[in-house]
């Protein structure tokens, strides 16, 4: 409507900016929001912290510390600190990216959870079926069965909404609860039961665990390798990440995934097939979530599989992830190391100057609450710059896109930014 | 009943205040955007005045202001001589100002009636909303201004006219005196438009007065008494329609001579490069929508099909495309079957389409302008390696060769498309869609919502596809387009084609094949 | 067969209809919360996070007073609170309302642990006496009639508040002013706008009624069922709420007739020493069920046209 | 307009990375470790349950924070949220030194075994199990001792109440009939259940024992339910064995006027309708495992609690227990810490 009034943006000012530029300074928009949000909570949790009588300096020391080994007062070992963090990030990034690929094509996928658990049981099958085969060999189908258990569970969800419009809150939801009591019945004097324990199932061997980054025998930084338990499962969620990447910006598919995201009835027009995306973005979904499950057994610190996943929040918490990271790889990247590194600090900062860890849940919480809401925006009266570009995941605007077309505005990004 | 809800409205000053509404000095900016700059504007009482502009003239903001729905940076409002602190919608409602949007603020869901008396509900015990009172009051409303409907019809279901009738219902309904109709003809038939521009002077001679945003000339001198004409968010005068004509008013409006026919030669049809045989086509809600179709359409011809909308027409053009499915018929380009090849065999085959829904459809606006130019093309081999990786330097290369060759005003091809104004982001469309030389080009609307500049480009580039030996289907609302564009005429009526006319056929008698033949059109629900 | 014939023995038993439809009840408020919330235009995830800080609210209110009333009161705020957080992120800044409801959910969890921590020197809350729990209130001469009687006429205060609320709910939405004005700004509230109806107030006004009804939930759960608060104890609810209101496609009714399938799930998963099926399979029956009914009858689940897009006058 | 974004880009970019090097910079002065070098420093990992989780854990923390003020420790304390957590947090107290690090919970096992092998100089309690090995087998270390608890020998108790008072028909229904509610099916939980139905079915031979899992300890609904069911089965008197979400049951229990008993710790001002509870002193446990550290008669191995330490009991509730009964009672336990009659640790199905 009125936005019609709005003309093109001035030729003068794109004609001077080369692309590099151009492209930088995208990048730092980008950036600036997400950052400016996480300082903005941090400032919020110095005043919640000194409310609940901590000491906020000597709080974040702690949760520094812990979360990428600086300022560690309390005789940690920083490289250790580092390790745990790297621990942390690796599920949360691979679980990152699959909700991630969803909210691209507009889908909210809140079984990651789910599909993370069908991928640990299929990879613990294999890891124990098959443990008499080398690591090279055993390894790589651990996770290959991983990304099968849950492509196959995000499939169902995939198929469902593709062919009978199913919602995939409703569809992922249950099927969350369906794994668990999968989950519950194979751990529970069920045949996966470990034989002289419960809840638990066999370790997968030797074979099947992912080669650690320090070696596990000797002193490292005057600790054990032992303790050192970050893996090269790191490097393959960050692989991940890369593929994400190269799949949304460089590929037909990613195009097209994109394209659904935004608007389906677009994507018609241009000759995709909605149904076939849908299910695609679901399998290669699930297939993230699944690798992260894969990622757990043959990484990580335990490497059996446990009743407790169940009550795991990987899958949830990489919601946050991804809406943090606005589903794009290097922000998934980024939110994962920030939200691993909150979790491993906030178990330090617990042990340092007994602050409950769950305030890194709050510290989160306003995080995610700044940005959504922009608060920064506030700011830009002063520093007109500031809070243009909408702070609004990729997949999510395929609801807006459609209200703009309907009430004829065509300088929506004029709009956002006013708003 | 219409006391009752003028009664909370303060008592009108008498008649010593001529203006309705004056507006002075109304400044309104975004971002790098002045939308109405020092904009005066006077409405007598009782007159019909016409605001008139391109897109983006700042007409729609001028007006939004007025019904409180934007507020001014600057300037002040006075309606019947009185300072007028308008705020929001409420408060216009309150000073007797009813505005008929050019979208038209009704929800589909609900009923007619619900649309009618949303905001001013009649209740019964307590909050119940009272459906027989609602529907008394709007059989008298009806009645006392002669725009017949049924209050229990769904208002998704109506025909656009119909809707506009409700549009203009509600106003009524909320007693407006001053009554705002932004671009109300843009969806309608000649004998609707008739027919609406009676019911308006209906209205003048109750005493209504009437702001008619336009930018269809003919009209502006049909109905007006006077006109103001906006460009780039100023008043660049108002003159009474009397002492004016089309030509001054375009020239007003666009700050040059413009060229209102379009030069072209006579059509040279060769083969027939589209073939339809019986179609029959549901919409996706599975109603019937086109009805044994048949036609053919010769390589270096333009075939307009004009028809009121809903008619079938947006059917025809998605069956043809390969997005929706047809029932039953044949489709051929050239020699190959495409019936059920799907959009993007059916593009393959030589097929390029400009979809009526710029923004819902034809472009993807969070995609940048690059991205916005394989669209639909993204598979293939020129830019995706084996139809899987993309080659981007391929694609902003050809994206920067687009740009050029058909003038699209953008910082980068990096841009998104959302940023772009509607006739740039039309221009990237027929950009693409021309560019790989199709066979066959349906252009649905392809000028619905652009500035005069764009039309113009836009036209030109339809004929030179034709001379070029594409054969052209060309599926729009405005008759005058329809008119000068076409080599042919084809009317849709409920899903078949009427027929197929010279483009030299009268309007009358257009107007008349549009609605069946002769008799006026009715629906159900007007009764 | 034996099985079947346990399952009939489950399903006749008034003990099993009254429990499905308690905690069916349960379910709903926060399930009709989300149906108020979406309708008016706002997306509600959030109703877990509301739901889980009124059943703390209502546990810390019901040890202080000893009264179950105030306690409510006090959760039903705690949750309206929380909504009015979402709903002023959602509504002023035209947040992205799934991060806004998902960091509600998060900010729940933390604070609601960190209180209880802090509150209980770190033993957890203690139990609620019973004079600051909620009342099974049995109808009299109704509470006799048999299966019947028991299922529909010995519950808890709050299943019947529950019931009731859904017909309001229902009868509001679909028959009144208000209905009528909150759906219009929930389909297409510059239609709303343009009419003279304030699209924030009602906005607003239908985000903090999901927030006291999920409230109402938390401290149905905690004085009502459980009687004491421990940590995540929501464990859920409100994300199985949210897919019962899908389910429903945002009626109260059909949000209930959701609530209640995983109600009767809850009381098949408290069956299992009855019926000789092993207990994890059976307590995957109701989402299966959900699933299957989902997928076959129900279909597309289409929200409200404006469902999850932030209102600018003027429409930009 | 785009040089200022650029730069403010760069600032808010080099704050970020600033902020924890100007955290570190500001208290480089600070030495690391305690100020005290003679002082014992005990860190606590709860499992997932956490500090509020009014079982074990929260026990668990009661001993040591008694610990804290009695024998002027350093205590701290780290929640687990995921079982990913555990070992990561036992690692953080082993790697700093600490003394003592006692580990909560029979989830535990593997994370324990796990840690206490890597850091031989600090040493390790693990509450309700032996530590366990990369195969999942239990193993011995010479720095973890393991606190295990004869539950079965409290559930005997409270079984013999239930048992005589089934007899007696001196129960709400008097239907022979009593139910079991757990938690998870873990040993612990088990033992207690295994003890509860030796008990009934010493003095009640016809009574029947039900038994079920709720498969979770926060959430007491499920738990309410269970006992639910179970009442309408006939049970008229329920034992919890579901930690926080046992609670339910006892509240349930109350609202249907039935007898129910708790666990772990003296539950009876929970509800009335509690009629004993089987105690199980993690606390005393915790305490006593500082204790041995602080004057150095640590001793790896398992450490049982039962009857005879007092490391398990019978508690009274809110019915007077009649004498007969009380002597009952006395008499089998005094048979069980004598060793004259064993207690099976196993649930029959």
């Amino acid at each position: 409507m009125t936005a019609s009034t709005a003309p093109a943006r001035p030729e003068s000012e794109a004609a001077a900016t080369s692309p590099w530029v151009e492209r930088l300074r995208r990048v730092g928009r980008a950036l600036a929001l997400p950052a400016g949000s996480v300082v903005l909570a941090f400032l919020i949790g110095a005043v919640l912290i000194a409310l609940a009588g901590g000491d906020p300096l000597a709080s974040y020391e702690a949760l520094a510390c812990g979360g990428f080994g600086i300022s560690c007062f309390g005789g940690e070992t920083p490289a250790l600190q580092i390790s745990n963090t790297i621990e942390f990030i690796t599920p949360l990034l691979m679980a990152g990216l699959a909700v991630g690929v969803a909210f691209r094509a507009g889908l909210f996928n809140i079984g990651v959870q789910g599909q993370l658990i069908l991928g640990a049981i299929f990879a613990t099958i294999v890891g124990l079926r098959l443990a008499s085969l080398p690591g090279v060999i055993l390894i790589p189908l651990l996770m290959l069965a991983g990304v099968v258990g849950g492509a196959l569970w995000a499939g169902i969800v995939g198929v469902l909404k593709a062919f009978t419009g199913a919602h995939e809150v409703v569809t992922t939801i249950m099927l969350n609860y369906v794994a668990y009591n999968l989950l519950n019945y194979l751990l529970i004097n069920g045949p996966m039961q470990a034989p002289n324990s419960s809840q638990i199932s066999l370790p997968v061997g030797q074979n099947a665990q992912l080669p650690t980054l320090i070696p596990q025998e000797g002193l490292f930084f005057g600790q054990p390798g032992g303790a050192y338990h970050a893996s090269i499962g790191i490097f393959i969620a960050l692989a991940a990440a890369g593929v994400y990447a190269f799949l949304m910006r460089r590929t037909a598919l990613g195009y097209e995934i994109r394209a659904v995201g935004q608007s389906q009835r677009a994507a018609r027009y241009a000759g995709i097939s909605v149904r076939r995306t849908i299910i695609v973005t679901m399998l290669i979904s699930g297939a993230f979530a699944g690798l992260t499950g894969g990622l757990m057994i043959a990484g990580g610190s335990l490497h059996y599989l446990y009743a407790d996943l169940k009550f795991d929040t990987t899958g949830f918490d990489a919601i946050a992830v991804s809406l943090l990271g606005q589903n794009v790889a290097i922000g998934v990247v980024l939110s994962a190391i920030l939200f691993g590194a909150l979790h491993a600090g906030g178990l330090v900062m617990q042990s340092d100057v007994q602050i409950s860890s769950h305030i890194v849940e709050i510290l989160q919480a306003v995080i995610l609450f700044s940005l959504a809401a922009n608060f920064l925006r506030s700011l830009k009266l002063r520093l007109p710059s500031l809070g243009r570009e909408p702070a609004k995941p990729d997949g999510m605007e395929a609801a807006q896109a459609a209200l703009q077309a309907e009430v004829g505005s065509t300088a929506a990004a004029e709009g956002d930014g006013r708003a | 009943m219409s006391t009752e809800v003028r009664a909370d409205r303060p008592a009108a000053p008498g008649g010593e205040a001529p203006y309705a509404i004056e507006m002075r000095h109304i400044r309104k900016a975004w971002p790098g955007v002045v939308a109405n700059d020092d904009v005066n504007l006077t409405i007598r009482k009782g007159e019909i005045h016409a605001l008139v502009g391109e897109n983006g003239a700042g007409k729609s903001t001028l007006m939004n202001i007025l019904y409180g729905l934007l507020k001014p940076d600057a300037g002040e409002i006075l309606i019947n001589g009185q300072h007028a602190h308008i705020s929001g919608p409420r408060d216009a409602i309150v000073r007797g100002i009813g505005m008929v949007h050019q979208h038209f603020m009704l929800i589909p869901v609900f009923t007619v009636g619900e649309n009618i008396v949303l905001g001013r509900e009649p209740v019964e015990n307590g909050d119940f909303y009272d459906r027989s009172e609602v529907d008394t009051r709007i059989r008298a409303l009806s009645d006392e201004y002669g725009l017949h409907i049924n209050p229990d019809a769904r208002t998704g279901d109506l025909p656009v006219g119909l809707q506009q009738r409700v549009e203009i219902l509600k106003v009524l309904y909320r007693g407006a005196d001053i009554l705002i109709l932004d671009e109300p003809t843009g969806v309608l038939t000649p004998q609707e438009t008739h027919d609406l521009f009676a019911v308006l002077r209906g209205l003048v001679r109750g005493g209504k007065t009437i702001i008619f945003i336009t930018h269809k000339l003919k009209e502006v001198l049909e109905i007006s008494d006077q006109v103001t004409v906006l460009r780039r968010g100023k008043v660049i005068g108002t003159v009474r329609t009397k002492d004016t004509n089309e030509e001054e008013i375009a020239r007003m409006m666009v700050g040059r001579e413009v060229l209102l026919r379009v030069d072209k030669a006579p059509a040279k049809p060769g083969a027939a490069a589209l073939r339809v045989e019986h179609l029959t086509v549901n919409t996706e809600q599975g109603l019937p929508a086109v009805r044994d179709v048949s036609l053919e359409l010769y390589a270096g011809e333009i075939l307009g099909v004009a028809g009121v909308e809903g008619n079938g027409q947006s059917e025809l053009v998605a069956a043809l495309a390969g997005m929706l499915k047809p029932r039953s018929g044949r489709i051929w380009i050239g020699d190959r079957d495409v019936t059920e090849e799907g959009a993007r065999h059916t593009r393959h085959a030589g097929l390029a389409h400009i979809p009526e829904d710029r923004r819902g459809a034809g472009l993807i606006l969070s995609f940048s302008i690059a991205e916005n130019t394989i669209f639909g093309h993204q598979r293939d081999a020129a830019f995706a390696l084996r139809g899987m990786v993309l080659r981007l330097h391929e694609i902003y290369a050809w994206a920067r060769r687009l740009i050029k060759q058909f003038d699209v005003r953008t910082p980068s091809e990096e841009t998104p498309a959302r940023a772009l104004s509607g006739g740039n982001q039309q221009k990237v469309i027929v950009a693409r869609e021309m560019a790989t030389q199709p066979k066959v080009l349906l252009a649905s609307q392809p000028t619905r919502g652009v500035d005069i500049g764009a039309i113009e480009f836009i036209h030109r580039r339809i004929v030179e596809q034709r001379d070029a030996g594409a054969a052209i289907l060309l599926v729009s609302a405005e008759l005058d387009e329809i008119r000068s564009l076409s080599d042919r005429i084809a009317v849709m009526y409920e899903g078949k084609i009427a027929s197929i006319e010279p483009p030299d056929v009268p309007e009358e008698r257009l107007g008349l094949l549009m609605t069946g033949g002769g008799g006026r059109q009715t629906h159900p629900a007007a009764s | 067969m034996a099985i079947l014939s346990q399952l009939l023995q489950v399903l006749v038993s008034g003990d099993f209809w009254q429990l499905a439809l308690r905690d069916g009840a349960l379910l709903a408020l926060p399930a009709l919360g989300g149906v108020l919330s979406e309708r008016s235009g706002v997306t509600n995830i959030a109703m877990e996070g509301m739901m889980l800080t009124g059943a703390f609210f209502s546990v810390v209110a019901a040890l202080s007073f000893h009264n179950p009333w105030m306690a409510v009161i006090v959760a039903m705020l705690a949750g309206g609170a929380m909504a009015l957080i979402h709903a002023f992120i959602s509504i002023r800044f035209r947040a992205d309302q799934i991060i806004s409801g998902f960091a509600i959910n998060i900010a729940a969890v933390g604070l609601t642990t960190f209180l209880n921590a802090k509150l209980s020197n770190f033993r957890g809350l203690q139990q609620v006496d019973p004079s600051g729990r909620l009342p099974t209130i049995n109808v009299p001469l109704l509470d006799n009639i048999p299966f019947l009687g028991q299922v529909f006429f010995q519950q808890n205060i709050i299943v019947y508040v529950s019931l009731a609320l859904l017909a309001i709910a229902n009868l509001v939405l679909f028959r009144t002013r208000l209905g009528l004005r909150l759906r219009a700004v929930g389909e297409h509230p510059e239609a709303a706008d343009t009419a003279g109806i304030n699209v924030y107030r009602l906005r607003y006004g239908a985000v903090i009624m999901s927030g006291l009804l999920s409230g109402l939930a938390g401290a149905f759960l905690a004085i009502g069922i459980a009687n004491i608060f421990n940590d995540n104890m929501t464990s859920g609810r409100g994300y199985i709420a949210l897919a019962a209101m899908i389910f429903g496609k945002w009626t109260p009714w059909g949000a209930f007739v959701a609530c209640m399938i995983f109600g009767v799930g809850d009381a098949l998963a408290a069956s299992t020493g009855v019926i000789n099926v092993p207990q994890y399979f059976l307590q995957m029956v109701p989402y299966v069920l959900a699933l299957v009914v989902l997928a076959g009858l129900v279909g597309r689940s289409t929200p409200p046209a404006a469902d999850g897009i932030p209102y600018t006058p003027g429409g930009e | 307009m785009s040089r200022t974004r650029m730069r403010l880009v760069a600032l808010a970019t080099c704050l970020m990375l600033l902020l924890p090097v100007l955290a570190a910079c500001g208290g480089t002065s600070s030495t690391s470790g305690g100020s005290s070098a003679n002082t014992i420093k005990v860190g606590l990992v709860t499992d997932t349950g956490g500090l509020n989780d009014k079982g074990f854990n929260s026990l668990a923390n009661q001993g040591l924070q008694k610990a804290k003020s009695e024998l002027g420790i350093q205590a701290d304390v780290t929640q687990s949220t995921k079982a990913s957590d555990y070992v990561p947090n036992l690692t953080n107290f082993a790697s700093r030194g600490y003394n003592l690090v006692i580990a909560v919970g029979f989830l535990m096992a593997s994370a324990v075994g796990q840690v206490s092998q890597q850091y031989p100089n600090v040493k390790f309690a693990l509450i309700d199990s032996t530590p366990a090995d990369a195969k999942g087998n239990s193993v011995t270390r010479s720095n973890v001792t393991s606190l295990l608890f004869k539950e079965q020998e409290a559930g005997a108790l409270v079984g013999i109440l239930t048992g005589m008072l089934e007899k007696q028909g001196k129960t709400p229904k008097k239907s022979h009939i009593v139910g079991a509610v757990g938690g998870q099916k873990i040993p612990p939980v088990d033992h207690y259940i295994a003890g509860f139905q030796w008990g009934v079915a010493k003095e009640d031979p016809s009574a029947k024992v039900l038994v079920a899992y709720s498969d979770e300890f926060s959430d007491p609904t499920p738990c309410a339910n269970k006992t639910d069911t179970q009442i309408s089965q006939g049970a008229d008197v329920v034992f919890q064995v579901a930690g926080g979400c046992g609670l339910g049951v006892l509240t349930e229990g109350g609202k249907k006027g039935i007898y129910t008993i708790g666990v772990d710790t003296d539950q009876s001002a929970s509800d009335q309708s509690v009629i004993a509870s089987a105690v199980k002193r993690v606390e005393t446990a915790t305490f006593d495992a500082i204790k041995s550290v602080k004057d150095g008669s640590f001793q790896s191995g398992t450490v049982l609690f039962d009857l005879k330490n007092d490391g398990v009991g019978f508690v009274k509730g809110n019915l007077p227990v009649p004498a007969d009964i009380q002597t009952e009672i006395d008499s089998v336990t005094n048979q069980i810490k004598s060793g004259a009659v064993t207690v099976p640790d196993t649930v029959k199905p």
